[in-house]
């Protein structure tokens, strides 16, 4: 892991670099040994371009969250992995509920494209130019978003229905 | 007995009675369909003692019922063919299977012709002089079952898999004709029975034993077992041309399919391993005949057993290139060897 | 204990099936109907008679036949789901060994399979697709619902999961999470007690719940064999 | 949605069509030429023998070749990170454990590791080892599973039998330990639930001496086979480059040839006090995926045996009342115990906020639990990278001009566990 | 002579009636039931969109071709087979000359590519 100035170094890194720019790294956040740099949306695809170039290359996961009181409102994270040092980093986005949209980075790591179309599915987070934005584990015509914190837990009160009728006293 | 007196070509245009005909043909077709429960029955148990299990011993004394069980549930099932299927076909497939099957095992000769009601009665459903040549046609006309099956219940699965049937069953047919060409070299016969009497000296599985080996491994595929069994790989294709096949018709789909092995132990005992006779110059009396055919198709059977308990199937690319590339080469070779050395030591 | 008699119901009441075997003999045999009492043991009537022969004859025994030979064979569709699929494959596999009971021929047709196990959660996206494959399953057919989530969604009480008695009958319910594999053949012999229509005193009974069974409408299916249906 | 009706509705709205016509669009492409044959869309899965589970291939067959492989999964999607939203942290375990259903001890070990990540409890020594010895356990249980099935795929039946054979005492062992075969909740945050019973060591140690000879055995069974040969070599072979880039992990990034393993990497509960070695393949291929499982059975039985030869004396879960139970003749006795004891049961731990992510080495490859808090006694998010996810990805890589039945094989090789892959 | 296939009808006709047995019984004494969805075909549980009907590759139809090829030498070399002692060397010497021009095709055969499955 980078330690808390090592991530300032790569936040400065990024910062100077001409392809990320002024302004990109929004926050930097060191936490149980864990590093974690909060970007600008509109630049997630340069920015971890730049981290792949400093040696994170293998992209470990893409999952989203749901920060629900906070604004805004949903969370992108890329976990980041340097197989040569052995280090890891977390880029995190936040997007707001309304018309999320983020770059897709599928055509840079293959490994994104389920993930992505998963934060898709549970998030509602748009990806824009991934080769295949449709639902991954709900079906097609699914309502909704469930990982949402709003979007209620459901379930269903647990009876054997088959002949309720019958004898459970409802109508019929 | 009687052996000695006859001639190997004398049997050949030698009939019973008619009545003798069809009271034999019933008895020996009432014999076929009891051995198909019995190899049923005996293959489950033994897979499940090479799976260190039990198999099946609750249903009837030593699970002896399991079979009847089976079929009797089967032919109580629903009636049923698909939207997409062409019904006359569809019925009519699993009936060519199945009879096929019945047609070969009357070729099967299980003993010398003996004296019964006092007329000479040979233990064969018939003795024909083209021999193989009817087995072949039967196991020609098999082909349709799978094909017809497998194409006329207009499923996907169904027809990869009556593709891959078809394919596999014409191209080692080649070679199972092949290789039986050697021992014809060799007997001088297309009789089966013929043939057994012409091993009186030495069973032909020890002079012709590429063609055993080849004729062994055709016969797998002709069968469609294990290691052959892709026209019904349940891993790629769920079950292969019978996908669609429910109730009775799959059920004689499954008794030709225990059916062909026996007529293949059968034949393979006829022309390979001496038929009735017993080794070591020793002559029984008659009615041992049939008990040492059968033993000796046991061992067969038990042979397709075990393989099919200890070899995974191979690729539909692979079974094709081993029959077009390296057995019927090896078929023609060992036809071509033998009419040398039967010439030669002539 | 004082012993009080009551008069039977009629020749078609089940408590009277002893009298009514016993008369039945009498009138095949020609002879006379012993203790033809009117109030206690009303005789049969020819027509009677035949309907009972023909019960008898037709439908006990080649039913009773059938009801073995499907009970003792049941071929499972393979399917497994989840978790409990590998309890299940553990019930084929050497310690349980199902296939002593005649039940291991694993048929991966639905056309050739009798008993659905569905073993593990079924969720929303999955649920049309096992009501075609039991729509697809020729008749006569059983379901049994292995684990918790496919009885009554166990921890998984959400958005994505379905209980299996929403969207198709089911015969047997399996408990546990996942079921021991002594459970489901436990079960699986249930189900051929079940067809085999032998009753058991089962919890229902022990506890005066009876009347809460799943009764099957059999409308034109054929016989109605493994409905777990009772008069009681 | 409440009556079958309604699913009904359901099913007739499932998109076939767009994916088929799709793939025949593509289809006309393809024609025209010399060896130009029908093309044939085939549904595998979601109910098929050989996909283990609900995964659904749509293939594309020009005659017995693999020309397109689409996987669509989703069908056992069970909702389990919402549904740990909804419990309290320790209650969390049992329902993580579900995701992956053959390696239910590493989704708890991850999840346990990532909520004493974020409360900086320490595990003791002794626990750390016992959590060792029940993952190398539950590897050895899910790659026999593996070979079972896998190889249950090419053809042959009978290895299925012994692999469950050797399985089932993985099982009892497991029952012995903690009362349940599959599931267990053995893992705690902060131990584990219980010390190793009496005689459990023991029959650990003949479990031990039979494994190495099993797996013999199974080796002998299959890869001796001539037949197993001709299917698995040089089928479906994939370049570690390419699995990198599609963030493939475990046995199959290593039968490529990379040497990548967590438990050597970055070490956890205490992987680093034993010896063991990262087997690995040449080419990528079906067999080395075959035959590095194989080898990682023996180095795990070589780590347990190490573990359980070494295994320090102390408490089995941390002391730290905060966090775990305690001990219950303390619940007559001592009124601070009962308070703790209620607190815990009642409402469970309070977890500080903070995010972490939290990877280990599962049996298929990097399991990564990703743990939010914002400071209540239930977790905001969780959510698992599961191996078998992303190493789905790599299918379409390996079958693309496959024959059929060679991508059946890859499928088994890959060992894809819907249940993770859905969660 | 042609009364030797006696047995060989009856077991036909006996094979036929076991056939049509299998085939038909379950009609009269099966269970029936008619839903929408079980007419349709299997497609591991999905909807299919089969058309009536689906045409063999074309490759199958090389393997039809190269079949009959092999049959007739089969069918050539049974006669010859029979008699082959009282024909002596003559017959050989034909034997050898028919397999080896079929091996020339058959190298031809393969050399086109005609033996390499996809």
């Amino acid at each position: 892991m980078p330690d808390a100035t090592g991530l300032e170094l790569i936040a400065q890194q990024l910062e100077g670099s001409t392809d990320v720019g002024e302004g990109a790294v929004l926050d930097t956040l060191y936490f149980r040994n864990r590093a974690t740099l909060t970007v600008d949306p509109e630049r997630i695809v340069a920015v971890l371009t730049q981290l792949r170039s400093l040696g994170y290359s293998f992209l470990a996961s893409v999952h989203g969250s749901d920060y629900y009181p906070e604004q805004p409102r949903l969370g992108v994270h890329y976990e980041l992995l340097d197989m040569k040092n052995i280090d890891r980093i977390s880029v995190r986005v936040r997007l707001h509920t309304d018309a999320p949209e983020l770059d897709s980075v599928t055509p840079q790591w293959p490994t994104a494209n389920h993930p992505e179309r998963e934060v898709y599915d549970m998030f509602g987070v748009v990806f824009r130019g991934h080769p295949d934005m449709r639902r991954i584990l709900m079906p097609e015509d699914y309502e909704g978003h469930p990982q949402r914190r709003d979007f209620p837990i459901g379930g269903e009160p647990v009876l054997f229905t088959y002949n309720d009728h019958n004898h459970l006293g409802s109508p019929e | 007995m009687i052996t000695s007196a006859l001639g190997i070509g004398a049997t050949v245009g030698y009939y019973e009675p008619w009545w003798i005909q069809i009271i034999k043909a019933i008895v020996i077709f009432a014999v076929a369909l009891n051995l198909v429960p019995v190899v049923l029955l005996i293959e489950r148990k033994l897979l499940g003692r090479f799976q260190i299990r039990y198999g099946p011993n609750r249903v009837g004394p030593y699970g002896a019922l399991q079979p009847l069980a089976d079929i009797l549930k089967l032919l109580t099932k629903e009636q049923f063919r698909p939207r997409t299927s062409v019904g006359f076909l569809f019925a009519l497939a699993p009936t060519i299977s199945i009879l096929t099957a019945v047609a070969a095992f009357a070729l099967i000769p299980f003993g010398n012709v003996q004296h019964i009601f006092g007329t000479r009665v040979g233990l064969y459903g018939v003795d024909l002089s083209i021999g193989p040549l009817y087995l072949f046609a039967f196991g020609a006309i098999a082909f349709y079952g799978i094909m017809l099956g497998g194409w006329s219940s207009g499923s996907k699965y169904s027809f990869l898999g009556a593709m891959r049937g078809a394919a596999q069953l014409i191209s080692y047919e080649v070679s199972q004709g092949l290789a039986l060409v050697g021992v014809i070299f060799t007997a001088q016969t297309l009789s089966l029975t013929g043939i057994v009497r012409a091993q009186g000296g030495m069973w032909y599985f020890i002079p012709q034993f590429v063609g055993f080996m080849i004729f062994l491994v055709a016969s797998f595929a002709e069968t469609n077992r294990t290691p052959f069994d892709v026209t019904e790989a349940d891993a790629e294709l769920v079950a292969g041309y019978n996908t669609e096949y429910g109730g009775g018709r799959f059920a004689s789909y499954y008794f030709a399919e225990y059916l062909n092995v026996l007529v293949v132990s059968g034949i393979v005992t006829t022309v390979f391993l001496g038929g009735w006779l017993m080794p070591f110059g020793i002559h029984p009396p008659g009615w041992v005949d049939p008990i040492v055919v059968l033993t000796k198709m046991s061992f067969i059977v038990f042979l397709f057993i075990w393989i099919r308990g200890t070899v995974p199937r191979l690729r539909y690319d692979q079974i094709m290139t081993l029959g077009w590339k390296v057995l019927l080469p090896l078929a023609t070779l060992n036809a071509l060897v033998t009419a040398v050395v039967v010439v030669v030591t002539h | 204990m004082e012993v009080t008699r009551q008069p039977l119901g009629p020749p078609g009441d089940p408590s009277r099936a002893a009298i009514n075997t016993h008369t039945a003999r009498q009138m095949l045999r020609g002879g006379e109907v012993l203790g033809a009492n009117p109030g206690m043991h009303p005789g049969m009537t020819d027509e009677e008679l035949e309907r009972y022969v023909h019960e008898r004859v037709l439908t006990t025994t080649l039913d009773k036949a059938v009801a073995w030979a499907r009970s003792n064979s049941f071929f499972p569709l393979t399917f497994g789901l989840a978790c409990c699929a590998m309890e299940f494959m553990h019930t084929a596999a050497a310690r349980m060994d199902i296939a002593r009971f005649g039940f291991e021929a694993v048929r991966a047709s639905p056309r050739q399979a009798d008993l659905i196990v569905l073993s593990g959660r079924v969720s929303i996206k999955m649920a049309p697709i096992i009501r075609r494959l039991y729509d697809q399953m020729l008749e006569p057919k059983w379901a049994i619902a292995m684990g918790a989530c496919c009885s009554s969604q166990g921890v998984f009480n959400n958005y994505a999961i379905v209980p299996a008695d929403k969207f198709m009958p089911i015969d047997v319910h399996v408990p546990g999470c996942p079921p021991r594999p002594e459970a489901l053949m436990h079960g699986v012999l249930r189900l051929r007690d079940l067809v085999q229509q032998r009753e058991q005193p089962g919890w229902r009974e022990r506890y005066g719940a009876i009347g809460t069974e799943e009764v099957i409408p059999t409308a034109d299916s054929g016989p109605s064999l493994g409905t777990g249906h009772r008069d009681g | 949605m409440s009556t079958t009706s309604d699913y009904r509705k359901g099913e007739d709205s499932i998109e076939l069509t767009s994916v088929a016509q799709q793939l025949s669009e593509q289809a006309e492409d393809w024609g025209g030429g010399r060896d130009s044959q029908e093309l044939l869309t085939l549904n595998l899965g979601p109910h098929h023998p050989a996909t283990h589970g609900v995964l659904r291939l749509v293939v594309t067959l020009q005659g017995e070749v693999v020309r397109e492989v689409k996987p669509i999964i989703g069908y056992v999607h069970t909702g389990i990170e919402k549904t740990a939203e909804d419990k309290a942290y320790w209650k969390v375990i049992p329902v993580v454990e579900r995701m992956d259903y053959l390696s239910y001890y590493f989704n708890s070990m991850a999840y346990c590791g990532a909520v004493e990540t974020l409360l900086e409890v320490d595990v003791p020594k002794r626990a750390q080892y016992l959590r060792v010895i029940h993952l190398e356990l539950n590897r050895i249980a899910s790659h026999l599973l593996w070979l079972g099935t896998g190889v249950l795929d090419i053809g042959a039946i009978t290895p299925f039998f012994y692999c469950l054979r050797e399985r089932d005492r993985i099982l009892d062992l497991f029952e012995q330990s903690s009362g349940q075969r599959m599931h267990t909740r053995y893992f705690q945050v902060g131990g584990v639930m219980e010390d190793i019973p009496r005689g459990w060591e023991a029959k650990l140690r003949e479990f031990l001496k039979v494994m190495p000879p099993a797996a013999d055995q199974y080796g002998k069974l299959v890869s001796a086979n001539e037949i197993v040969l001709q299917r698995l070599r040089n089928t479906c072979a994939v370049d570690a480059q390419t699995l990198l880039s599609l963030g493939v992990t475990g046995p199959l990034l290593r039968a490529a040839g990379t040497p990548w393993d967590l438990r050597k990497a970055t070490p956890y509960s205490s992987y680093d006090d034993f010896d063991f070695k990262i087997p690995v393949g040449t080419v990528g291929d079906n067999y080395d995926r075959f035959a590095v499982r194989l080898a990682e059975i023996y180095e795990s039985v070589k780590i347990i045996e190490q573990a359980i030869d070494g295994l320090p004396e102390g408490p089995h879960i941390t002391t730290d009342r905060k966090v775990a139970l305690p001990p219950r003749h303390e619940l007559a006795t001592s009124m601070e115990a009962l308070i703790h004891h209620f607190k815990l049961v009642t409402e469970g731990f309070r977890v500080p906020p903070g995010e972490v992510y939290f990877p280990i080495e599962s049996a298929r490859g990097e399991l990564g639990c990703f743990v939010r808090s914002d400071g209540s006694s239930k977790p905001a998010r969780v959510h698992m990278r599961d191996p078998s996810f992303v190493n789905l990805q790599a299918l379409e890589a390996m079958g693309e001009g496959a024959y059929l039945a060679d991508l059946i094989a890859a499928v088994a090789m890959l060992d894809p566990i819907l249940g993770g892959i859905d969660r | 002579m042609l009364r030797s296939y006696l047995p060989a009808i009856v077991f036909l006709a006996l094979g036929g009636a076991v056939g049509a047995t299998f085939v038909v019984l379950n009609s009269f004494i099966g269970p029936r039931q008619q839903i929408k969805h079980k007419q349709d075909p299997y497609e591991c549980g999905l909807p299919s969109e089969i058309k009536r009907g689906m045409r063999f590759g074309i490759s199958f139809y090389l393997i039809a071709m190269l079949f009959l090829l092999f049959d007739i030498e089969v069918i050539f070399l049974y006669p010859i087979a029979v008699e082959l002692r009282a024909y002596g060397s003559y017959a050989l010497a034909e034997v050898v000359v028919f397999i080896l021009l079929l091996f020339v095709a058959f190298g031809y055969v393969w050399r086109r590519g005609a033996l390499e499955w996809r």
